[in-house]
């Protein structure tokens, strides 16, 4: 009997420990601008997307310098992706070859030291002497700077020079601080300073003597959570204010609620599936044509994405001017596919509802990854509709597809890709549709793609880029050489006290001078 | 040649550790044919280690074995069944000595099955021996844990004898039966003695059980022979005051 | 007639249902010495068994009544059952040492006993056990009950057993298969010190064996069990000498007696 | 004693080389070239030349062995490369990470003991009865939902239903309640049992009777006895399992945002983090280990059954 | 003094509990045949097929039509989960098989042989059995890339050895039976002893060990498929099935509940078959049935 006594004291002690760890959280009431602290979780930050650390110069770092308001570039796009000055005034095309970008009188970085031509000249060089990508793309000859403005000079035309500035790695920080030895923070001119900043978390005040203005938060702690439904629980149990990266299916518990605001924004990242010229049977035009015809866009954006998405029709979204419908593709049409391939030959000749022709299975190959949620999906749902159709799909999701894209063992591969991240068509078909272009991995290869191309790359004037964008990319979507499935609309959801924290089409703006509580 | 077995300066050692223990100190022995040898000592006298070695069952670290007029020494497998032809066991603790799973007959006819025999004809031979031993039947199909301990053990003597060897080994083969079952297995191993002709190593604890069917008897103390004759002049006239002591414990 | 030690009056136990020992009926005096025999499988460990209400839950007394005393001790409760055991009966095992916690000391275990009963003071329980083993002619305690269990070689621990029995004086002492285990010369030695225990104390002792050798040493009365039955009781010389039932006689002529 | 800790500690040599060798082949015949991996994140190709150069640096076109036996220096130096993702040294990150997890595997065990040991010592004592039958009912639960499904239902109910602890871990005292309580709740489950199956087994040993034979109280034989002798085979199975569940906090982590190396490990399989994976590889095995060394000693030291021998 | 006074025979009875061992055992066994069944005859029995989508069905709540609900793509989640069944409970059958197998056979081998063989053995084992479980899985898997083929082969390496001391143990414990030397006395080899005496006296263990294992097998598989190292989608798999569910707890719970709810019977049921086997096959048990035997004749 005694045992039994001695254990339930055991079990007893067990629940008051319990009890008291559980004891009540602090209260709130109407709080200073000091006071006041933002926790923001996110699935954008983390080592594996190659953003960790603020420092604009290190890969794709700069996304977070930009994203958490602590850096700012000289140029910035407005809601319709179009170019407004933000560090500079304005610039001059000085002929194709040379620009003149004047700056700002009154910036200041958050050390107090004043931006002036010298310091962005500075930030620039280190920029183009560090970087993997931005020496590229901006094709920069020679930097000069004058007083409050600078002049750069570029290798070759440089129509888009301006745009790609607005790429985060184009954020000004000051170069006489430097980089601090952990390599991961920089002083810029944005609305909030970094405090510490770790693989899983950046820890922001608020930058007092902002030239925008005095920031109305305090504090902004950006946490990294790789988990959906961590980031929705915590967003439900009031951890963390806004979230950024929910997963769908979660999205529907927050719209219609009171408790929370979304604000979404379609975004330029498509998801698009490249074709393989290398593989026989992609080579067969007919079987590209019935794959596009085969892939059901709405239902995979409204049910799957939940919404999320919109259809998308070529590789810009519709809020660009060459993007939406500029450009038509080949409407769901499974009979109209099954037509197409059985005029091509393909036939079901034993009966297991998969195609055949000379003996050869109608197979394909997707390859795809999973750190994307959306892309599993997809392939699952393309598989489902391909099968409708005849073609048998074998799905290769896997995290190492670069080794698999190496061997060329593909026929397909599908991945998510933000088509326009400095509001100009040029950059997408640089990198994906010219021979020898970094992204085109299916060697595709089309001889008017080619010229009109090279004409974009020497065009200045802005409507007549977006009439060559469209003929190209429907050049594109006449040969099946991509299929574009969805553009993603990114969103972020937030408590309802939350204002001025709204999502943005280029995906680069996230913390700014705007956010505020209201309790 | 008249005898079955000699055993010359046989050893064994034991390391335990950094000690050595000497389980068999060099001794020496034979058994006659036809003859009935007692190995008399208590635990740890090594009695049971000299049967092991005989049997090929543990390996010598000294000494000479000649069974049969043939020297055997760390016998390989072809030798071993050699061995087997002219030596079986009998265990001290019956069930134990047979399979639990297979029935005590099948048992029996492995033996003799492993001796080139059919199985037909073993079964028949098995049936026969187990016959002689006083189990009927219905015991070849029966499993060990299903009969008593006694039957076991019958059945264990007709295991060894169906092989028809010249020396058949006793390690303490009545030991953990009842004492009335214990004088049957007694008789009947006397009987077998004398029926068929066979040689008998009896190793026991038991000098009463010993002065009552042996010819000849060794007691051993620590690993050493320290005296030997018949039963009756060792009870009658111990020499060593363990003997003696050994004796007097008799209740 | 003294009011008997323990009686056994019309006994019958079974284990899951099933009766394993009818009909027993058996008394024994202060100071006497009862030999149980009989094969495996008769039944005569599970009557000490039951006197000491160590059955476990598979067995019971289904019938008859068991007294110490005059006192029935099968619906004694737990505690009360527990101030006989020790202080009133105490046992001795086959195997004594495994009766013991294999991880704890001999003096530690034997301190226990004692304090369970009453005996808290170190130094004298202590003293009780040196001088108790120093009777069975054991001079060094103290290593003994600094020692494990496993430290100790058969016969010691059967000796041990005995000490840690004795210790508290009980009036009855059940030995269940004593020596069994034994080589015969300390067989020999742990009889002759359960003689000397009942010298010494007076204590009653019920000795449960299949040897009768032992029995026939030891015994002043002796019942022979066979198939959970008593089928002789009776003085140890007169069932020995003269048994009266054919079991009985094949059980003693079974025994190998040695001829001088 | 000390000869023994000494002998496990030669011992240790071949298991700590074995671990080594494996995980070493493993990733090397996992990982494909390091150095195309290394240049994979550079855009733009990288020519041969350079990467042969690169491989000449880093001692890449020696032979096997000699590969392996600097690297396992390495290893031992705690110098074991650079993350292929954050480029930083891999060793400094684990090491960074580990306090977390050691934090969460104590909590855990701790709350496991809690909770095993009374609850299977009571169906043990209860054997066969409605207690037991209970208890075994709930160890049957909580053996057969995995972590994962545990942990979101613990999230769901505790964290947004009754708000009672927090979703993620930040390294506070109620942030480890809900991830220690997953954990446990397995660990106990399988525990409960086994401590169970312990005390029976003692309480049928011939030495329970012996004690009641002599009259001593049973509590007194249940705390004294049963349980001391119990404890030895349970603290070693429970310490054994630190080794284990070390291990297996990494999905508890990664759902929990708990920054330990189990996270790590999570986002390091999927990032083909090659280098950091066989870190946590080598470094977990080796904790495993040496855990296991000291339990070994422990139990030798508490047992004198075997401690006595081994001095005798 | 008196004798004590004979009063009435007192009649004592007690409720006997039946040995309800075997019966337990046969209603686990049924139950668990019962299981295999389904899964076996998953693709004859599913009402639909678990692999056609139909997106404007997407995540139905359970209803007559379908029981179990759909699941995003419009799945039925009762076909699926029967389809399932079949992927889960073969690939830890053949995952238990394929280490029980391989360990017993080592474990034989260096119980019977010992020597110089047996501690290489049993070093590696060790080596092996350092890797606390889970994690080399997710390392072997993480190497091999996904897939159950892959998952299965990654839980394997590390699950041989524990079966290997089992079996080595067991045979330690009887290599030294008497029965085994009269085995050799009747001039029967090695190999015969091995897996004429020994191994059938060793497998009873084992096999409570390995059906345990089972439950455990499916769990840790289930983990790794959470992981995305397991089955790939669209494969339907338990754990595989749980993991895509999982972020639809709050607003579908049957999408992760059907499959949870799958796997936690299933090892519930694998366990307590375990548990009874051991109980049937229990010593202790065992000699309480031959004493009541022997008490019979």
């Amino acid at each position: 009997m005694k045992v039994k006594s001695k254990i339930l004291a055991l079990l007893l002690t067990t629940t008051l420990v319990g009890g008291m760890l559980t004891g009540c959280a602090g209260s709130t009431g109407t709080k200073s601008a000091e006071e006041k602290v933002f926790n923001y979780g996110t699935m954008a930050y983390g080592a594996a997307m190659g953003n960790v650390g603020l420092n604009p110069h290190d890969g794709y770092s700069g996304w977070s310098t930009l994203r958490y308001g602590v850096g700012e570039t000289l140029f910035k796009f407005n809601e319709k992706m179009e170019l407004e000055p933000w560090l500079a005034k304005d610039y001059e095309q000085i002929d194709d070859y040379t620009v003149k970008i004047n700056l700002r009188d009154d910036v200041t970085f958050s050390n107090g030291k004043k931006m002036t031509g010298e310091a962005v000249k500075a930030c620039l060089d280190d920029l183009i002497a560090v970087h993997d990508r931005a020496p590229k793309d901006l094709q920069i000859k020679s930097i000069s700077a004058d007083g409050q403005s600078i002049t750069i000079t570029t290798e070759i035309k440089s129509p888009a020079l301006v745009n790609y500035l607005c790429d985060p790695y184009g954020v000004i920080f000051d170069m006489e601080a430097g980089v601090t030895p952990d390599g991961k923070n920089v002083v810029g001119t944005g609305p909030y300073v970094a405090k510490t900043v770790t693989d899983t978390e950046v820890n922001l005040e608020a930058n007092a003597d902002y030239w925008g203005g005095k920031p109305k938060v305090g504090k902004v702690n950006v946490k990294s959570i790789t988990d959906g439904d961590t980031l929705t629980m915590a967003l439900q149990s009031g951890e963390i204010d806004a979230a950024q990266g929910l997963p769908y299916a979660n999205l529907e518990l927050f719209q219609n609620n009171d408790d929370y605001t979304i604000s979404s924004t379609n975004t330029s990242r498509v998801y698009q599936a490249a074709l393989n010229y290398n593989s026989a049977v992609i080579k067969d035009d007919a079987v590209r044509k019935a794959m596009a015809m085969s892939m059901d866009k709405d239902g995979f954006t409204t049910v799957l994405l939940k919404g999320n998405g919109t259809p998308a029709a070529g590789p810009f979204p519709a809020n660009f001017t060459f993007g939406g419908d500029a450009v038509k593709d080949t409407a769901y049409d499974i009979d109209g596919a099954k037509k197409v391939l059985e005029a091509a030959g393909w036939v079901d000749t034993d009966g297991d509802g998969i195609r055949e022709k000379d003996g050869q299975k109608l197979s394909i190959k997707w390859l795809t990854y999973t750190s994307r949620q959306e892309l599993p999906l997809l392939a699952e749902s393309v598989q489902a509709t391909y099968k409708q159709a005849g073609i048998d799909v074998q799905v290769n999701a896997t995290d190492s597809y670069k080794d698999f894209l190496k061997a060329g063992d593909y026929d397909v591969f599908a991945n998510a890709f933000v088509t326009a991240p400095t509001g100009d068509p040029q950059y997408y078909f640089t990198t994906h549709v010219v021979d020898n272009s970094d992204y085109n991995r299916g060697h595709y290869h089309n001889d008017k793609v080619e010229t009109l191309v090279a004409q974009l790359r020497n065009e200045f004037d802005t409507e007549k880029r977006a009439a060559l964008a469209v003929s190209i990319a429907q050049q594109v979507l006449d040969d099946n050489a991509y299929i574009y499935a969805s553009h993603l609309k990114m969103s972020f959801v937030m408590k309802k006290s939350v204002t001025g924290f709204t999502a943005h089409p280029s995906d680069y703006y996230e913390i700014t001078a705007d956010l505020d509580i209201n309790e | 040649m008249n005898r079955i077995l000699a055993v010359s300066n046989l050893k064994k050692t034991y390391t335990k550790g950094k000690s050595t223990i000497c389980a068999v100190d060099e001794i020496s022995f034979h058994v006659d044919k036809g003859e009935c040898l007692a190995l008399v000592g208590e635990s740890g006298s090594g009695k049971s280690t000299v049967a092991k070695m005989i049997t090929g069952l543990e390996s010598l670290d000294g000494g000479d074995i000649i069974l049969d007029g043939k020297t055997l020494k760390n016998p390989g497998r072809k030798e071993r069944k050699r061995v087997y032809q002219l030596v079986q066991m009998v265990f001290q603790m019956p069930v134990d000595s047979f399979n639990p799973r297979i029935r005590l007959g099948e048992s029996v006819m492995e033996g003799l099955i492993n001796q080139g025999m059919g199985r037909r004809a073993a079964k028949n031979k098995a049936i026969e021996y187990l016959e002689i031993c006083g189990l009927g039947l219905e015991f070849a199909s029966r499993y060990p844990s299903e009969v008593s301990g006694g039957e076991c053990q019958r059945a264990s003597i007709a295991r060894a004898i169906a092989r028809q060897p010249q020396l058949l080994i006793c390690d303490e083969a009545t030991s953990a039966l009842d004492v009335t079952v214990q004088t049957q297995i007694v008789k009947l191993l006397m009987e077998l003695q004398k029926n068929q002709g066979m040689s008998q190593l009896m190793i026991c604890h038991d000098l009463a059980l010993v002065q009552q069917c042996c010819d000849r008897v060794l007691v051993m103390h620590q690993g050493r022979v320290i005296e030997t004759g018949t039963p009756d002049e060792v009870i009658a006239n111990p020499r060593e005051a363990y003997t003696k002591k050994l004796i007097d414990s008799i209740l | 007639m003294q009011q008997p030690l323990l009686e056994f009056q019309n006994v019958e136990i079974s284990y899951d249902g099933e009766p394993t020992v009818r009909e027993i009926n058996l008394n024994m005096q202060s100071g006497e010495i009862l030999g149980i025999v009989g094969e495996s499988g008769s039944g005569k460990s599970t009557l000490i068994k039951a006197a000491m209400g160590l059955l476990g839950p598979a067995g019971l007394v289904n019938r008859g009544e068991i007294c110490y005393k005059g006192q029935p001790v099968l619906d004694l409760d737990d505690e009360a059952l527990r101030m006989l055991r020790g202080p009133e009966m105490g046992m001795i095992f086959q195997n004594c040492g495994s009766a013991l916690c294999p991880i704890r000391t001999i003096g530690e275990q034997l301190y226990e006993t004692m304090a369970e009963h009453g005996v808290s003071d170190r130094q004298l329980v202590r003293e009780k056990a040196t001088a108790l083993f120093e009777k069975i002619h054991l001079r060094d305690a103290e290593r003994i009950l600094n020692s494990y269990p496993f430290e100790l070689s058969g016969g010691m621990n059967q000796r041990v057993g005995i000490v840690m029995a004795m210790l508290l004086e009980p009036e009855l002492l059940f030995a269940d298969e004593p020596t069994s285990a034994l080589d015969v010369t300390v067989q020999a030695q742990v009889v002759r010190e359960m003689m000397a225990m009942r010298e010494a104390f007076g204590t009653g002792i019920v000795v449960v064996t299949h040897n009768i050798g032992v029995v026939s040493f030891m015994a002043d009365t002796v019942a022979v069990m066979c198939k959970g039955q008593l089928v002789e009781y009776g003085k140890a010389r007169e069932v020995i000498d003269h048994p009266q039932q054919d079991y009985t006689r094949q059980l003693i002529a079974a025994m190998p007696r040695i001829k001088r | 004693m000390k000869k023994y800790v000494g002998k496990r500690l030669l011992q240790l040599i071949p298991i700590i080389l074995g671990i080594t060798l494996l995980s070493f082949t493993l990733m090397q015949s996992a990982a494909g070239d390091a150095v195309d991996a290394l240049y994979d994140n550079a855009s733009g190709g990288v020519s041969e030349e350079v990467k042969a150069e690169k491989r000449h640096e880093l001692g890449l076109d020696q032979p096997f062995i000699i590969q392996y036996t600097s690297w396992l220096g390495g290893v031992l130096t705690g110098d074991m490369g650079v993350s292929y993702i954050s480029n930083k040294p891999v060793f400094e990150t684990f090491v960074s990470k580990l306090p977390a997890t050691i934090y969460l595997t104590l909590t855990s065990i701790i709350l496991t003991v809690l909770i095993s040991i009374p609850f299977g010592v009571l169906a043990a004592v209860r054997h066969n009865r409605f207690t037991d039958y209970l208890i075994r009912f709930f160890s049957f639960i909580g053996n057969a939902l995995p972590g994962f499904f545990v942990s979101l239902l613990l999230i769901y109910f505790l964290a947004l239903q009754l708000k009672l602890f927090p979703v993620m871990g930040n390294g506070s005292l109620k942030s480890i309640v809900l991830p220690t309580l997953t954990l446990a709740i397995a660990m106990s489950a399988k525990y409960t049992r086994q401590v169970r199956t312990t005390v029976l087994d003692e309480l049928n040993k011939d030495y329970v009777i012996g004690a009641r034979a002599r009259g001593i109280r049973e509590p007194v034989v249940l705390f004294a006895s049963v349980l001391k002798t119990a404890m030895l085979t349970i603290i070693t199975l429970l310490a054994l399992s630190i080794g284990s569940l070390l291990g297996g906090t990494a999905i508890i982590e990664s759902i929990f945002m708990w920054d330990g190396v189990g996270k790590l490990a999570v986002d390091s399989i999927l990032n083909r983090d090659y280098p950091m994976i066989q870190a946590y590889v080598i470094w977990m095995a080796i904790i495993y280990v040496g855990v296991n060394l000291v339990t070994d000693i422990i139990y030798h030291y508490l047992d004198p059954r075997i401690r006595l021998e081994q001095e005798g | 003094m008196e004798v004590t006074e004979r009063t009435a025979v007192r009649i004592r009875t007690r409720k006997i509990k039946k040995d309800q061992t075997m019966t337990k055992f046969y209603i686990f066994l049924t139950l668990v045949i019962l299981l295999l069944l389904v899964a076996a005859l998953a693709p004859q029995i599913v009402p639909y097929d678990p692999y056609a989508q139909d997106l404007m069905k997407a995540l139905q709540p359970p209803s007559p039509e379908h029981l179990l609900g759909t699941d995003r793509y419009g799945r039925d989640m009762l076909s699926r989960v029967i389809m399932g069944g079949q992927t889960t409970i073969y690939s830890a059958l053949l995952l238990v098989a394929m280490i029980t197998g391989f360990g017993t056979l080592v474990g034989l081998f260096c119980g019977y042989q010992g020597g110089k063989i047996d501690s290489l053995i049993m070093r590696i084992s060790d080596v092996f059995l350092a890797f606390p479980g889970m994690v080399f899985a997710i390392a072997v898997a993480g190497i091999l890339g996904g897939g159950l083929i892959n998952a299965v082969v990654a839980l394997a390496c590390i699950s041989w050895p524990k079966f290997a001391r089992l079996a080595r143990g067991q045979v330690l414990a009887i290599k030294n039976m008497p029965y085994i030397a009269a085995a050799r006395l009747s001039g029967s080899g090695s190999i015969k002893i091995v897996f004429k005496h020994i191994l059938p006296n060793i497998i009873g263990p084992i096999l409570v060990t390995a059906t345990l294992d089972i439950g455990t097998m499916m769990m840790e598989l289930a983990g790794l498929s959470f992981l995305g190292l397991g089955a790939m989608p669209p494969i339907a798999e338990w754990g595989s099935m749980m993991s895509e569910g999982r972020s639809m707890l709050q607003t579908s719970p049957w999408v992760i509940l059907a499959p949870g709810c799958a796997i936690f019977i299933s090892v519930t049921l694998f366990n307590l078959l375990g548990d009874t086997v051991r109980d049937v096959l229990d010593p202790k048990t065992k000699r309480e049935k031959r004493r009541k035997n022997e008490s019979k004749k």
